[in-house]
């Protein structure tokens, strides 16, 4: 099977510490892929060497076949790998729309005049769509900083959509989420399955075991376990480790 | 130049209006207002524009209170208010009281021409008077040029008499430095010795002294064996001396800003008493008292002085005059404040500058600030030939090139002993003259 | 002069800038390294240090001795506590933001500069050393005083950097710097060690004025050149780092006496603060700075 | 266009209107005053681009304003160049000295870059008075005797003139403006917004940071440039003190006062500075207290300037 998404033995060090040790891992297209493991097992510094915010010391990255290992993180952004932070990172002084539109617009702008000027309606649509496929319905005019706390995870949501990604990372996207939110969630993330990679960083289980396609476990900077959920659920290794079994 | 010896005013020599403007000045300033229209008929200025002209005479006084040239700029405006003073005494300038209109340039070009500008257009000065700092003066020079206002500078530097500005500028109350330079040069090589080190700033006031000191040295069969620019922003001197070669017989120095002090001092704490015989501008002590911790190295060493700061040193009825307007002490300090020590050698420039104002107002019978005269007051200045000796003149007498707008006078050189600057050499005007390089008359105006 | 001398000249004249350049940036090190703040007034503490001290010659007269020991005691004193009230109603406000804390402190450079023009005046007012011995070293003559302000340098940057090491309020410091957040919840008392912190870097600033004025000049504008001076030493040596500060003066104030002595002093000054600034934008944490984590 | 849009260039349209029409009214000191707070503004909205919508702060942007000066004026002064020509040549020898200055200094950011900026300006200072011999230094160089007319389309308009220098500052100033304009509200002006707001961020919405800050310096550089390069025409002087620290300070000020990051802010902010400067001087030598006490109360009371203060509180709209 010919993945998207291919980590090849990727690792990451700080000074001494060994964040992520020689990780592989294949994500095909269209996959829901959840990446599990206690706090501390290189989750957050894994997919921050996928979308190139933290500097991999070894290994490959490669996207559709092409090696993106060395590319920046806005090039790899470009080309479909979006990152949505775990810890809110919206531009609060900016309105809801023109963080959107940010996200947005970037694949509008062409040459000298598209980066003076996009087409207003596509953009527009492109906002609106975006907005309501994460399901954030409050006034766009607003400032982001407004927003209720759910509502900003909601537009960092947002904000990937709209850069129409081929890999999406979700880092912890359900946390602060209200019941209902969470619910809108998990039929947003089965709606993208199949056209969109996911990679879903996540703690809530139960959300984790309804949506994933595939997991894989991490432990102390390695690949623990890897399979269906069903088969990671009952994996005793990984009770032992993770589920606290 | 002519030859009267004016007591009170002194008078220049060329014009035909001479007399019956003296006349109308005096008139006026006896009778005071009424005495008006004893004026009206001098120049040939229509009666019906003079009609309760009695207004003063405005003149805009750009002065550096701040900034780099603020030690000068205090002087000058002192020196200036006590001119205009003594002119209103005198009953004013062609019977009206003189108003100076001051106002802060911030020794900066930009705000100079905006200076200019306020003093013109909103304070309607009848003339703009006053800078000293190169850069202002040329900063500030084109917008009076455009605004057609007469604008006299007292800053001696040689932009005026190098044609680089127009025909609304003047400098006839100081002479510039290439004038200076050229006039001491010759006594200098004579007295001291034919190879000369010199140091000086590292822009263009350091320069000039560069550039015209080297031709004069040159033209007198002398050798420059050294030329070190110095930094505008150093504090320490002391590494640069030794680039002064041993067979130096005289070490010139010229130096500005408030570094002068640890400059002379370093230069003697180098070279103690086996130093070369050092020749320097004053432009480098201005304003400091000869008695500043340090400065004893000086001893024996020789100064340029435009105006000897040391009473007693040029010894004549207008200089003790003017002297004691100006509220300056014996050892050129203010007479309220020991400490507070004139810019004496330069400062004259102010008094003189306004005297020669006077002149040139009452000979060419400017009223207003219209066209037709300050043509009349231009083209009269421009005829004038010199200043004699007097109270209005009391550096000396000058002579007056108008096609460069500049003067030229005496200059003359001190001896620094026991903290005193003892005249040794005056020299003559003839001395510092140069080949013209320009012709303002020639301009359109 | 023969080389020798002439190479004597410039190390000793070098060997004294170092000292002199360390002694004015020590206070800026020291507010920039646990602050983390640029302090634009810090030459006009300087200069209001000079500026006292020319006060207190007027004042005291003679002998210069005595006016200049009151000057070394009122100097600091009093700087430090316009910085405390400048760190009080305005740095504190801001939070100590860096950008804000810039512009606040040009602020604070025009009012304290200013100030002085209108209580001081526009004059340079030279300053009697407290002693005055001239060194006659065969080739060339030096001034005896210039090595006592090299000796005291010295002695303050040992001062400062024993008081860092050895005393509590050393301590507060060192941890106020490595984390801010941390040493709070240790219960340092952070807000009151940056009030300490900044009156100290200004009374620092303060002593060297009064130090220097004697073989220099006090002067309303004379604040800009050591604050540049400073900048270039703390930059190079590495922000935050003290020991860093004192070897780029060094390496600075040198190779300043060799290459002004050698080369066209304004093209030396040209090149070295556009080395200055590459340093800076190569290892933008300076030579000797420490990353933060 | 959306009905906020349509007003924010109504608004622009109107303050340029309104200081076209302006002009029989203002008596000659005030005209002349206004034509150099027009160039003097120009200077500001180049710096605000930087400061304000990029989040860059320098101290070093005389450095850009002596460029376009220098650029325009020495050309003019050795080989008698018209004045457009000089104009442009002024332009283009900022935008290049932006951009390469740019390459250099934009590997850093925050206070670093501050300090960088200021260093190059203090070289580039210090280089205009060392080749004296080219650029005459601290004494400036006069260009009122080499130009006198400035040419456009065959028609000759004296520079002297009071009404020639306010609407050729006002040209300037108008061209500047839309360009700040046009840029902020495009999608790259929303870039740079977003960089001052989260570079990292921005980054990895795909955008290419170090570009987009390139491009906002050497507008901003141009924009500034084109300020020094029509102050050196119009008001015919060209010196090495406009290229002093202080110099550098001044549209710092003057953007802070009026509002940075909002497009009318820097006018505002340097006609407000430059009246209150002439006003503080009848009262006081040290005028320039002023400048220290309005920084004081910017940073304190009013971080956001006077037009970034009715953004907030009353015109969200205002760009």
């Amino acid at each position: 099977m010919s993945a998207l998404l291919e980590v090849d033995a990727v690792s990451v060090r700080f000074g001494g510490l060994t964040a992520v040790d020689a990780v592989s891992i294949a994500v095909p297209a269209g996959e829901v892929r959840a990446i599990i493991g206690p706090n501390g097992a290189g989750k957050t510094t894994l997919v921050g060497a996928i979308c190139g915010r933290v500097r991999a010391d070894s290994g490959r990255i490669v996207l559709g076949g092409a090696d993106i290992s060395r590319l920046p993180a806005h090039a790899r952004a470009r080309r479909g790998i979006v990152y949505t932070f775990q810890v809110t990172s919206i531009f609060p002084t900016l309105s809801v729309r023109d963080n959107v539109a940010l996200a947005a617009q970037r694949g509008l702008m062409r040459g000298v005049m598209g980066r003076l000027a996009v087409d207003r309606r596509v953009l527009d649509a492109r906002v609106r769509g975006a907005l309501a496929r994460a399901g954030l319905e409050v006034d766009p005019e607003q400032p982001a900083s407004a927003l209720a706390y759910g509502h900003q995870r909601l537009l960092e949501l947002a904000m990937g959509l709209a850069l129409a990604p081929r890999v999406l990372i979700l880092d912890e996207p359900t946390q602060g989420l209200a019941e209902g939110e969470i619910a809108h969630f998990r039929t947003l993330v089965r709606e993208l399955a199949g056209t969109v990679s996911v990679l879903l960083i996540e703690h809530n289980v139960e959300v984790v075991l309804a949506v994933a396609d595939h997991i894989t476990v991490l432990d102390q900077g390695r690949v623990l376990a890897e399979g269906t959920p069903r088969a990671i659920a009952h994996d005793p290794e990984v009770q032992r480790a993770y589920l606290g079994g | 130049m002519g030859a009267s010896r004016g007591g009170d005013e002194s008078t220049s020599s060329s014009s035909q209006a001479r007399r019956i403007s003296r006349r109308g000045a005096l008139k006026t300033g006896l009778a005071g207002a009424a005495a008006g229209a004893g004026l009206l008929t001098v120049g040939g200025i229509p009666a019906a524009r003079a009609a309760g002209s009695d207004r003063p005479i405005r003149i805009g006084f750009q002065v550096h209170r701040t900034g780099i040239g603020a030690v000068y700029g205090r002087w000058y405006e002192r020196t200036a208010n006590a001119a205009a003073a003594y002119i209103n005494e005198l009953g004013g300038i062609a019977g009206r009281p003189v108003e100076l209109v001051a106002e802060d340039d911030g020794t900066d070009p930009r705000r100079g021409a905006e200076v200019v500008e306020k003093l013109a257009t909103r304070e309607q000065v009848d003339f703009v008077y006053g800078t000293l700092f190169s850069h202002v003066v040329i900063g500030s020079a084109p917008r009076a040029g455009e605004l057609k206002i007469p604008y006299f500078v007292v800053s001696e530097g040689y932009h005026v008499a190098s044609g680089k500005l127009n025909r609304y500028v003047f400098q006839p109350g100081i002479t510039d430095v290439r004038s200076q330079i050229t006039a001491v040069a010759g006594w200098m090589m004579g007295n001291l010795g034919k190879k000369v080190a010199m140091i000086f700033p590292d822009y263009a006031f350091g320069y000039d002294h560069r550039d015209f000191l080297s031709a004069a040295v040159e033209a007198g069969g002398g050798t420059v064996t050294a030329r070190i620019a110095i930094p505008p922003t150093e504090t320490a001197y002391s590494k640069y001396f030794p680039r002064i070669p041993a067979d130096t017989e005289v070490l010139y120095h010229v130096m500005v800003g408030p570094g002068v002090l640890t400059f002379v001092r370093e230069m003697g704490e180098h070279f103690g008493s086996r130093r070369p015989a050092v020749f320097g501008f004053v432009d480098s002590l201005e304003g400091v008292p000869m008695t500043s911790p340090g400065l004893e190295f000086l001893d024996g060493t020789y100064l340029w002085e435009a105006m000897p700061r040391q009473a007693g040193q040029y010894d004549t009825p207008h200089e003790r005059f003017y002297r004691e307007r100006v509220g300056v002490g014996p050892d050129g300090a203010s007479i309220r404040d020991p400490k507070d020590v004139s810019t004496y050698s330069h400062m004259f420039g102010c008094w003189e500058t306004l005297f020669a104002i006077k002149e040139a107002v009452e000979q060419s019978g400017y009223r207003d600030p219209t066209p037709a005269d300050r043509k009349a007051l231009i083209e009269t200045l421009e005829g004038f030939h010199g200043f004699n000796e007097g109270r209005s003149h009391p550096q000396g007498p000058k002579v007056f090139d108008g096609r460069l707008h500049q003067c030229f006078g005496q200059q003359f050189v001190s001896k620094v002993n026991a903290g005193k600057l003892e005249v040794v050499h005056r020299t003559a005007i003839e001395d510092s003259r140069y080949e013209p390089a320009a012709d303002y008359t020639k301009m359109a105006l | 002069m023969s080389l020798g001398p002439h190479l004597l000249l410039a190390l000793l004249e070098g060997l004294v800038g170092a000292c002199v350049l360390a002694l004015t940036a020590l206070g800026l090190a020291l507010v920039f390294g646990v602050m983390r703040i640029v302090n634009v007034a810090h030459g006009e503490f300087f200069m209001l240090g000079a500026v006292i001290a020319a006060a207190c010659a007027g004042l005291v007269g003679d002998p210069p001795w005595l006016a200049f020991g009151c000057a070394l005691l009122v100097a600091p004193l009093a700087v430090a506590a316009v910085a405390t009230a400048a760190d009080w109603a305005v740095l504190r406000r801001v939070r100590y933001d860096p950008e804000s804390t810039i512009v606040a402190t040009i602020g604070l450079l025009y009012i304290v500069q200013q100030s002085v023009l209108v209580l001081h005046g526009p004059d340079a007012r030279a300053v009697p050393a407290p002693f005055y011995v001239r060194l006659d070293l065969g080739w060339f003559g030096y001034n005896g005083y210039k090595l006592m302000v090299a000796g005291a340098a010295v002695t303050l940057l040992l001062a400062v950097w024993l008081g860092l090491g050895r005393t509590r309020l050393g301590l507060y410091m060192r941890a106020t710097q490595q984390d801010r957040e941390m040493a709070t919840a240790l219960g340092v008392p952070v807000r009151r060690v940056y009030a300490t912190v900044f009156a100290l870097g200004a009374a620092l600033a303060a002593v060297a004025g009064v130090l220097v004025v004697p073989i220099q000049q006090a002067h309303y504008l004379m604040g800009l050149d050591p604050l540049l001076l400073s900048f270039i030493v703390v930059i190079v040596g590495g922000l935050g780092s003290l020991k860093g500060a004192v070897i780029a003066a060094f390496v600075i104030g040198v190779s300043d006496g060799f290459v002004s002595v050698l080369f066209s002093p304004t093209l030396a000054k040209i090149l070295a603060t556009l080395l200055v600034a590459m340093v800076l934008v190569v290892r933008p944490r300076g030579l000797f700075g420490t990353s933060e984590a | 266009m959306s009905t906020s849009s349509a007003r924010i260039w109504l608004l622009h349209a109107a303050v340029l209107l309104a200081l076209l029409l302006a002009q029989p009214l203002l008596p000659e000191y005030h005209y002349v005053n206004v034509a150099r707070i027009l160039v003097l503004a120009c200077y500001a909205v180049g710096y605000n681009v930087l400061l304000g919508y990029t989040g860059l702060m320098s101290l070093g942007h005389a450095m850009f304003f002596a460029l376009g000066m220098y650029g325009a004026g020495l050309p003019v002064y050795y080989h008698g160049v018209g004045a457009l020509p000089a104009l442009a040549l002024g332009v283009a020898a900022s935008a290049l000295g932006a951009a390469l200055f740019g390459l250099i200094a934009l590997r850093t950011r925050g206070v670093a870059f501050l300090i960088v900026t200021m260093m190059f300006g203090q070289a580039f200072h210090l280089t205009l008075l060392h080749f004296n011999v080219y650029t005459l230094g601290d004494q400036g160089f006069i260009l009122s005797e080499t130009i006198r007319t400035l040419d456009v389309a065959g028609a000759a308009f004296d520079l002297a003139d009071s009404r020639v220098k306010y609407n050729a500052a006002l040209g300037v100033f108008s061209v500047c403006l839309l360009a700040s304009l046009l840029l902020v509200r495009s999608p790259v002006g929303r870039v740079l917004v977003a960089i001052r707001e989260n570079e990292d961020r921005t980054r990895l919405l795909g955008y290419n940071t170090y570009l987009a800050r390139l491009l906002a310096l050497t507008v901003s550089g141009t924009i500034a440039g084109a300020a020094g390069a029509t102050y050196a025409l119009l008001f015919s002087y060209v010196g090495a003190s406009f290229a002093s620290i202080l110099h550098s300070i001044y549209p710092l000020l003057w953007t802070l006062l009026g509002g940075a990051g909002t497009t009318l802010g820097p006018l505002l902010g340097t006609g407000l500075m430059f009246y209150l400067e002439i006003y503080a001087r009848d009262l006081t030598t040290a005028y320039l207290v002023v400048v220290g006490a309005v920084l004081l109360v910017l940073v304190l009371w009013a971080p956001r300037g006077i037009l970034g203060t009715l953004r907030d509180r009353k015109a969200r709209w205002l760009p």
